[in-house]
């Protein structure tokens, strides 16, 4: 058994009446990859926009690498309208912001790729070492820290080289064709030097023969970076063939996880697929 | 690498050249010659716009604050210059004023008088720029939390709240309240505002290419993915905020030393438009297009574009339509033809180099 | 109390003329998310109208042209400066915005020789002076607050009760989705154009009785006093704007009243700033959650 | 491409605008707008400078003021110097009222190559224009800026009207002695140099005749005074002091008229002015100002000015639509005399010779003979006192006031 990387403990995520997330519980081991499904409106993204610290959960929390890093219960109005589960389990506060969350290590993309429009191939992942910069905003501007600045480069040139886009770093970033932008993406999340990469929807948009190469990309850079992957995906080719568990979603629920083979022949995954919910 | 020589190249010619012809013109001129006062005040501006520039252009950040640095910027130089024998006189209605010293003769007491005089406004200056740093840091804890419509406005309002405080006769003994400052020192030639403003326009260039200018870019571009790369956006935003409010307090003091009198009522929200629109002109997010722009717009707001308001111009005498108010009609205009119709302005996001580079691209590129 | 008794009736006048003009900043706020920072200029047009049309016209033909002018030029600054934006970043759209601002005044400085118009010509009956619990005014103090309070019921009125109305609301709580349910989204947005600078005219008739000269920057300050109204009483509602420009234009005199007068324009700068940190969706505002 | 487009966009406004600055730059002459016809095309030129307001908030007075010069070279428009008949030519700059436009205009006036300079109406950007004028050792005669500040601490900056630090005391004793008022409540506009700087001076004075001062501020911008007046009334004031533009002064006769003040309104230079004498009329309210020229005091130059006037459509808009002169036009008309006696005076038209001739100049002009202190300011111990006619809506004069 190896060590969790991270732990999603009892979180609830309710908008107004709305519960998007409902008690959500899931472990995820160091070097493992990972998959969160189910279909649209499940409550995917709203789970990675809590772990990662863009939404505050209603109740529950986060733990990463053995830390409690995200805590919270209902608050002010919410605390009557509360309708989740382990109400009252926590009462302490804990909210960074996304920045520091990914600078503890957890990286993302974007489900609608966001990339920095006006900057090139290069700048886009050179930025991303931003968070890594020691250097102050002094020393910065008056060049004091141009050996840490030479190392970055080197290493957004080497991360470019192993991700295939060294040839374009000088394009913008959003004249790259679709799939490129995708694998963009995914090298500015390497370059924040994270442990645990998240990746929402990372095949969208792809055909079958793009979504392959992104699979066999995708373990790729699991061991030569010794990563752990969670991800969101639709496309079930590129998740059974990578994922070593899968998490199912249903209206906010966890409906299932195991391994690929279980969740295949999991009844209650195949309902929510083909079911009568299929396009709520 | 080949990039960064080629830009370097380029940027020590055009210095060369500006340097050289600015000498050129304070030798062949008096000082009291409108080209010089034109050069003057449109180096100042260019100042001003670029430092406005860093803010909105490349932090994303709508500010609408500028004349209040500007104000403080330029109050600070004015109290701390104005010679201790002439306080009397300008602070004719406050006893002399609370301040009993000048920076530049206190300078001079162990520099000698020109040296010291000339470190002394320097140093009045800065003062004027860290002031404005320590007002934007304490306004920028609450107000950069606002979104963009909501910053500019909240930003405009304070502009008019520290307009108040100085025009306050209760500060009068500092501020002289409602009454002019003047009889401070200026610079005589229009090649020491070049510099001055030429070496911060060089500072606000470095910090723009450095990993924090980066970083601001990435704001600007996409906040929430900015946020999910590690950049602290509250950090980030206030340091823009400051470091652009520094500059923007430097050049409001040294409008100060070349307006030669400072009156709060001046510093209204109508400046800080003013400045916007060149910035927009010149192209958001290019600092050469500001300075190409603010260039532009006083030399021909000053100067050339004068016989617009007096009958004439161009030799065509049209005394009913070329009258008083017909040139900033004209101004007005032209800026929203700009703002319609080529709303990335003169450069874009582009700087000067980059236009060469993509000349030389574009000849190169039936070769490839 | 008698000392201040002047003050606040002042202060309840000058909040309807706020009021009024607030509006207009709520409606194309609520709409098209837009400072429009050219409306407290259209005001300023519609007195400088006022100015040459009584003076050349009897009253029952000057004070409709009034009217009809400067909704003439709040839909042209719409259809002109802001529908071609429709689609560009909202950064450029406030800064075409801001230029509409300074053109208007600088064409208004070249056709008056930016010296202030004198109102020669003041609207009767209003203009005259009454007396109210001891204190002098004139007629228009009280008008205004109920005519506004009028103005405004039959505007909520027409919002509530009318297909336009309803087309109003839809493209303010979704704009792109009115669009595909088949609102006529610009025809919606020239409605509010309309409406703000119809009640701006009024506004402005009111204010301009009470002063006898309309400048070109006259119309500034007001502009941005209402503004922060329509931002402190929740920016969109219209009620909210109603009771914004009531409560600054009563602070405000009372401030001058107390003997502060230095900060009586600072006070509702520094309101705006608290309001907006404190609680930015205003008093009546509802609360807009960004997606990501 | 559309880079390029914008690039050659920018070069070619660049262009045009180096070519039209070349082209007024060296036909400066071509820029000028010369009062009237002058005399004989072939006399050799001197020129003039015109630093005034046309545009701003001080537009409306500034263009009287020129008015006053206009009609002076219309009716003088050469001048003998050295035993050479020179045509006079004025040179007219805006200078937009503010303090930030001043530099660049009086450059501009420089750069036309003026003799000397008239102007500004505003003290404020008078200053900002005045360091520009002494670096290039052009003189400068200030017309109607009454701030000590701007003959004090400039060298080449003379003026022929009455200051600041006399105007104060001047009404401050006027009210005193003349009105016999013990209580005084003064009225200004905040951020304005002008309206605070002629307070401070009355109070001064008010207080040291052992008079007590009530002093309020007001924002840009106030439309109601009912308040400031209802304050008057009940502190006891007997005079309201406000020195303010004639915007506001007519709001504050209203005020005033509408709540029954029953003291006296005192006004400084600026309410001399058609336009508040007029808003008078019909109104139980008395107002005194005082001014640096009554109108009547001269008969041809009334007359003769009134003519002009009437005969100018341009000249008649600029004074307000009507015939009436203010006292602003009457002290440009002497400025420019003056100018003239410098010039003669000094026997040459280089800018250095009329310097040194000015101080020692002595002119009668239609407000009084001017002739200058060591500090260049003009030697005047009497203000006129004028009171609004409320039922012609023209001004009566009262006395010739001194300070005792």
């Amino acid at each position: 058994m190896s060590e969790t990387i991270l732990k999603v403990e009892n979180v609830t995520m309710q908008f107004g009446g709305v519960v998007a997330v409902d008690n959500l519980n899931l472990e995820i081991n160091k070097g493992e990859i990972v998959a969160l499904i189910g279909p649209n409106g499940a409550g995917k993204t709203t789970a990675f926009n809590v772990v990662t610290g863009v939404y505050q959960p209603t109740n529950g929390a986060v733990w990463f690498q053995g830390e409690k890093i995200i805590e919270n219960h209902p608050q002010g109005k919410m605390k009557s309208q509360y309708k989740g589960q382990h109400a009252g389990e926590y009462a302490h506060v804990l909210a960074p912001t996304p920045d520091k969350v990914t600078r503890l290590g957890m990286a993302r993309t974007f489900q609608n790729i966001r990339l920095w429009k006006s900057q090139t191939v290069f700048d886009n992942v050179l930025i991303a070492k931003h968070c890594r910069t020691t250097s102050n905003v002094f020393s910065a501007t008056f060049r004091l820290n141009r050996k840490e600045e030479a190392a970055q480069r080197a290493n957004v040139q080497e991360l470019l080289e192993t991700v295939g886009l060294a040839d374009v770093k000088d394009e913008l970033a959003t004249s790259l064709p679709y799939g490129k932008q995708r694998r963009l993406e995914i090298a500015r999340a390497l370059a924040a030097e994270p442990q645990l990469l998240l990746l929402d929807e990372p095949a969208a948009g792809m055909n079958p023969q793009e979504t392959e190469e992104l699979t066999a990309f995708i373990g790729d850079i699991r061991d030569r970076f010794h990563l752990t992957v969670f991800l969101i995906e639709h496309h079930m080719n590129l998740v059974m063939n990578i994922s070593e568990r899968i998490y199912v979603l249903d209206f906010g629920k966890t409906i299932a996880h195991g391994t690929p083979a279980e969740i295949q022949s999991n009844k209650r995954v195949i309902d929510a697929y083909l079911g009568v919910t299929e396009d709520a | 690498m080949k990039k960064q020589n080629q830009n370097l190249v380029f940027l020590a010619v055009l210095l060369v050249v500006i340097l050289g012809a600015s000498i050129a013109v304070d030798a062949a001129l008096p000082s009291y010659h409108i080209a010089i006062k034109v050069i003057k005040k449109a180096t100042v501006y260019a100042l001003v716009a670029v430092s406005m520039n860093l803010l909105n252009g490349f932090t994303g950040l709508f500010s609408l604050g500028q004349a209040g640095f500007m104000l403080l910027g330029a109050f600070s130089y004015g109290v701390l210059t104005i010679p201790v024998d002439k306080r009397a006189g300008v602070y004719q209605y406050f006893d002399g004023g609370a301040i009993k010293f000048s920076l530049p003769e206190v300078f001079a007491g162990f520099l000698g008088d020109s040296l010291g005089s000339v470190v002394g406004m320097l140093a009045a200056l800065l003062v004027g720029g860290l002031l404005a740093a320590l007002m934007a840091w304490l306004i920028g804890l609450p107000v950069l939390r606002l979104k963009s419509d909501y910053l500019a406005i909240a930003t405009l309002g304070f502009a008019e709240i520290l307009r108040a405080f100085f025009q306050w006769n209760a500060l009068g003994p500092i501020t002289n309240g409602s009454n002019l400052l003047k009889s401070y020192p200026d610079f005589a030639h229009a090649t020491s505002y070049i510099i001055l403003a030429g070496a911060l326009v060089a500072l606000i260039l470095l910090l723009i290419n450095s990993t924090y200018g980066r970083a601001f870019k990435a704001i600007r571009d996409d906040e929430v993915a900015a946020e999910a790369m590690g950049i602290n956006l509250a950090k980030h935003k206030r340091m823009a905020f400051i470091i652009s409010s520094f500059f923007a307090g430097v050049g409001g003091g040294m409008l100060a030393m070349y307006n030669g009198t400072i009156a709060a009522a001046s510093f209204k929200s109508t400046m800080t438009y003013e400045i916007l629109l060149i910035v927009v002109i010149g192209g958001i997010g290019s600092i050469s297009g500001s300075i190409i722009a603010s260039f532009l717009y006083i030399f021909s707001s000053e100067w050339l574009l004068r016989g617009l308001d007096s009958g004439v111009f161009l030799g065509i005498e049209a005394p009913g339509v070329f009258k008083n108010g017909f040139r900033m009609a004209v101004f007005s205009v032209i800026i929203m033809v700009i703002v319609l119709f080529f709303r990335k302005g003169l450069m874009g996001d582009k700087e000067l180099p980059d236009l060469l580079r993509l000349r030389s691209r574009r000849k190169e590129a039936p070769s490839k | 109390m008698g000392q201040l008794l002047p003050y606040l009736i002042n202060g309840v006048s000058v909040g309807g003329q706020y009021a009024l003009i607030a509006i207009g900043y709520t409606l194309v706020y609520g709409i098209l998310r837009l400072i429009n920072f050219a409306h407290g200029d259209v005001f300023m047009v519609a007195g400088l109208v006022m100015v040459y049309a009584t003076s050349a016209m009897p009253m029952y033909l000057a004070l409709p042209l009034v009217l009809v002018i400067t909704v003439l030029l709040g839909f042209t600054i719409e259809r002109v400066a802001y529908k071609p934006l429709r689609t560009a970043p909202r950064m450029s759209v406030m800064i075409s915005a801001i230029g509409v601002s300074y053109l208007i005044q600088n064409l208004a400085f070249y056709f008056t020789g930016g010296i202030p118009q004198p109102v020669t010509t003041p609207i009767p009956w209003i203009s005259e002076n009454i007396s109210l619990l001891g204190a002098s005014t004139k007629r228009v103090t009280l008008v205004t607050p109920v005519l506004t309070i009028l103005l405004v019921l039959v505007l909520v009125y027409l919002i509530n009760h009318t297909r336009m109305g309803m087309a109003m609301r839809a493209a303010a709580k979704d704009f792109e989705t009115a669009q595909l349910m088949g609102i006529k989204i610009n025809s919606v947005i020239s409605m509010t154009f309309v409406i703000g600078s119809f009640l701006a005219a009024v506004g402005s008739m009111l204010y301009f009785t009470n002063y006898p000269s309309v400048g070109i920057t006259s119309g500034g300050m007001p502009g941005l006093k209402a503004f922060v109204a329509a931002v402190f009483g929740g920016i969109g509602s219209i009620p909210g704007a109603v009771v914004g420009a009531f409560i600054i234009g009563l602070c405000e005199e009372v401030i001058k009243g107390l003997g502060y007068t230095t900060f009586s324009d600072a006070f509702t700068f520094a309101l705006l700033i608290v309001v907006l940190c404190v609680k930015p969706t205003g008093l009546f505002g509802e609360k807009v959650t960004d997606k990501v | 491409m559309k880079k390029v487009f914008a690039m050659l966009l920018a070069l070619a406004l660049t262009l045009s605008l180096a070519a039209c600055g070349g082209g007024s730059g060296s036909s400066g002459s071509g820029d000028a707008q010369t009062g009237g016809d002058s005399g004989s095309g072939s006399n050799p030129v001197v020129k003039i400078g015109v630093f005034e307001p046309q545009t701003g908030d001080n537009g409306a007075g500034g263009k009287q003021e020129i008015l006053g010069m206009q009609y002076a070279n219309y009716v003088q428009p050469t001048v003998d110097i050295g035993g050479t008949t020179y045509d006079v030519q004025l040179e007219i700059v805006d200078n937009r009222t503010t303090a930030e436009n001043g530099p660049s205009a009086a450059a501009e006036l420089m750069n036309r190559d003026v003799s000397v300079v008239l102007g500004s109406y505003g003290s404020g950007v008078s200053s900002a224009g005045g360091s520009v004028f002494a670096e290039a050792g052009v003189p400068a005669i200030g017309v109607t800026c009454t701030n000590p500040q701007v003959t004090s601490d400039c060298d080449v900056y003379f003026r022929i009207c009455f200051t600041d630090p006399f105007q104060g005391p001047a009404l401050a004793s006027y009210a005193y002695d003349g009105l016999g008022v013990t209580t005084a409540y003064t009225l200004a506009m905040l951020g304005s140099d002008y309206d605070q700087g002629l307070v401070y001076y009355f109070k001064e004075a008010f207080e040291a005749l052992g008079g007590t001062v009530i002093s309020d501020d007001f924002p840009e911008g106030s439309a109601n005074f009912v308040s400031y007046i209802n304050k008057a009334t009940s502190s006891g004031a007997g005079v309201i002091f406000a020195p303010v533009s004639t915007n506001y002064a007519q709001l504050i006769i209203e005020a005033a008229g509408a709540q029954g003040y029953e003291g006296s309104l005192l006004g400084s230079d600026t309410w001399d002015n058609n336009m508040v004498a007029q808003s008078t009329i019909g109104k139980d309210v008395s107002v005194e100002v005082t001014t640096f020229y009554q109108e009547g005091g001269n008969e041809s130059f009334d007359s003769g000015i009134k003519e002009w006037i009437n005969s100018n459509a341009d000249a008649k808009t600029n004074n307000g639509g009507n015939d009436e002169v203010s006292a602003v036009t009457a002290m440009g008309y002497d400025a420019y005399f003056t100018a003239l006696e410098a010039l003669k005076a000094a026997g040459s038209t280089d800018a250095s010779a009329v310097l040194e001739a000015l101080p020692s100049i002595s002119y009668e002009g239609v407000c009084g003979l001017i002739e200058f202190d060591e500090i260049g300011d003009a030697k005047r111990d009497q203000a006129y006192i004028k009171r609004a006619n409320t039922e012609t809506g023209t001004w009566d004069f009262v006395k010739v006031q001194g300070v005792e």
